[in-house]
């Protein structure tokens, strides 16, 4: 019933693993937990794991699209790993993947991530 | 009308997830799917939320009404009511993305939500009186038949 | 009164089981300890039981109305109400042993352990009127405090 | 949620193992389905094996004593293991364990089937 936010740095990348349920009375404080270590590790791409969600209804939506636009205005990526049938199947309704990738694991988001990073320098926009 | 409950609880966002553990344990008598207990929990979560998010406003101290029952058949419906400020246009609130709450927290994807994982919603509502939403399901017939 | 439910249903045997899980569900918000949840539900469960078995006398078409609430304090109530036959002398009801029920089915152990498994135990009750079973228990600190 | 009973026979004794919750409404199947097997394989001795019990409230007393004076008026006996912190606490409660004893483990209790068995020949009863 507890819900609870894990937090993880591999390089640039933060991981926030959502543990428990997702709705309207937890998205309000996952929203400002989040929110607040992104700014506190500086950190410019994000991945949400849904793994161990283990109720989520459209407050979910909200809780993506939000820490979507905040990483977007930084430059940075967002890529969603876990998703149970039921997460993706309500993510879905609200189209979050026409702008979100989405993976299984966090080996594959995190490869994701190293292939952006070397675009971007390729492309001269690493500097 | 086999069997029926009723539960009234106060207006705070902790009691979402009191609600949709009730409504569970309610329906478990009918040995639901994983997949009909999930949707019966999303759908009663929407509404119960809609109920005190914008019927009341988030003030703690309106009164939501939640009632469940199934019969023979193994029909289920679910009310979930309010007595807050009401709904003016309700063919516009269940357009999906529609919302009035702040855009960065409701995605307007409630109304959607309940139609997919229920059969029918049917929503009642009269400006500064409250509103009322009504979901009925037919759970799967289960191997006991 | 931080937070309160009212809970009415249908004196049906199969809603024991639902009235525990609905009251576990309202008080995990305290997080109450593994044992205070057992004593919670196992206390909801005798109650209900009388309401069902003893006031309605086995009808099912009695409603049995469950109350709960907490406060600042982690202090609990719980009553259960019903409108049945009521209880001719409350005391010797709450006596250990005592059952108007068959002896092969009821050990007149429910108030007892009511009484065993929270702090409190108000009966009040009228004949052809009804009973209600008001149960008080304060949780544990916990560790949040 | 769901409560069902688990049969098992070894020697002369039922192994009864209440799995789920015993409540009223489902005390009174218990007792109907118990009867009926100590019936059908003419059972004489039971064990009754309440560690897959997940919840009990005192309905589970006259499940426990209604078998016990089932099974004494045809001279058999009755053995409990198995018992949570709580089932034991009831069942206290009622004094049930001045007159029925109780185990841990099934072997133990078979064990005890078997002393009051050799006991039985012993003193000319086993005929
Ligand atoms: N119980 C209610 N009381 C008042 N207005 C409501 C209620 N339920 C829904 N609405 C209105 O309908 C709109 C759409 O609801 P919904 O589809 O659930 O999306 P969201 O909750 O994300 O806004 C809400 O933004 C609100 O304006
Ligand atoms: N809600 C009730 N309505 C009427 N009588 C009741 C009620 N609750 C308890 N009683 C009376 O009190 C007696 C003792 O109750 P209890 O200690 O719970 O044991 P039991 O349920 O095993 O009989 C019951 O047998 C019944 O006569």
């Amino acid at each position: 019933m507890q819900t609870y936010l894990d937090f993880q740095m591999k390089d640039d990348v933060l991981i926030v693993s959502i543990v428990g349920d997702l709705d309207h009375h937890q998205a309000t404080q996952a929203r400002e937990e989040i929110d607040r270590t992104i700014e506190a590790f500086r950190s410019k791409n994000l991945i949400l794991d849904f793994s161990k969600v283990e109720f989520m209804d459209s407050s979910g939506i909200g809780v993506v699209m939000g820490r979507y636009n905040k990483v977007k205005e930084k430059g940075g990526e967002i890529l969603i790993i876990g998703c149970s049938k039921y997460v993706k199947l309500i993510l879905e309704m609200a189209g979050i993947f026409t702008i979100i990738g989405c993976y299984e694991e966090l080996g594959e988001a995190l490869e994701k991530f190293q292939l952006i990073d070397e675009q971007m320098e390729v492309s001269g926009n690493g500097k | 009308m086999v069997n029926k409950i009723k539960i009234e609880f106060l207006s705070l966002s902790v009691n979402e997830s009191f609600a949709r553990t009730a409504v569970a344990g309610f329906f478990s008598e009918l040995d639901p799917t994983i997949e009909e207990i999930a949707e019966i929990k999303t759908s009663v979560s929407e509404a119960v939320s809609n109920a005190i998010i914008h019927g009341y406003k988030n003030q703690p101290t309106g009164i939501v009404t939640l009632e469940c029952s199934y019969d023979e058949e193994r029909k289920i419906t679910i009310s979930v009511e309010d007595t807050g400020v009401g709904i003016e246009d309700i063919e516009k609130a269940r357009e999906p993305l529609f919302t009035t709450g702040s855009p960065e927290e409701r995605a307007g994807m409630g109304f959607t939500v309940m139609e997919s994982f229920t059969d029918h919603v049917e929503v009642t509502s009269n400006l500064g009186e409250g509103t009322r939403v009504l979901m009925i399901k037919k759970l799967d017939a289960g191997y006991e038949l």
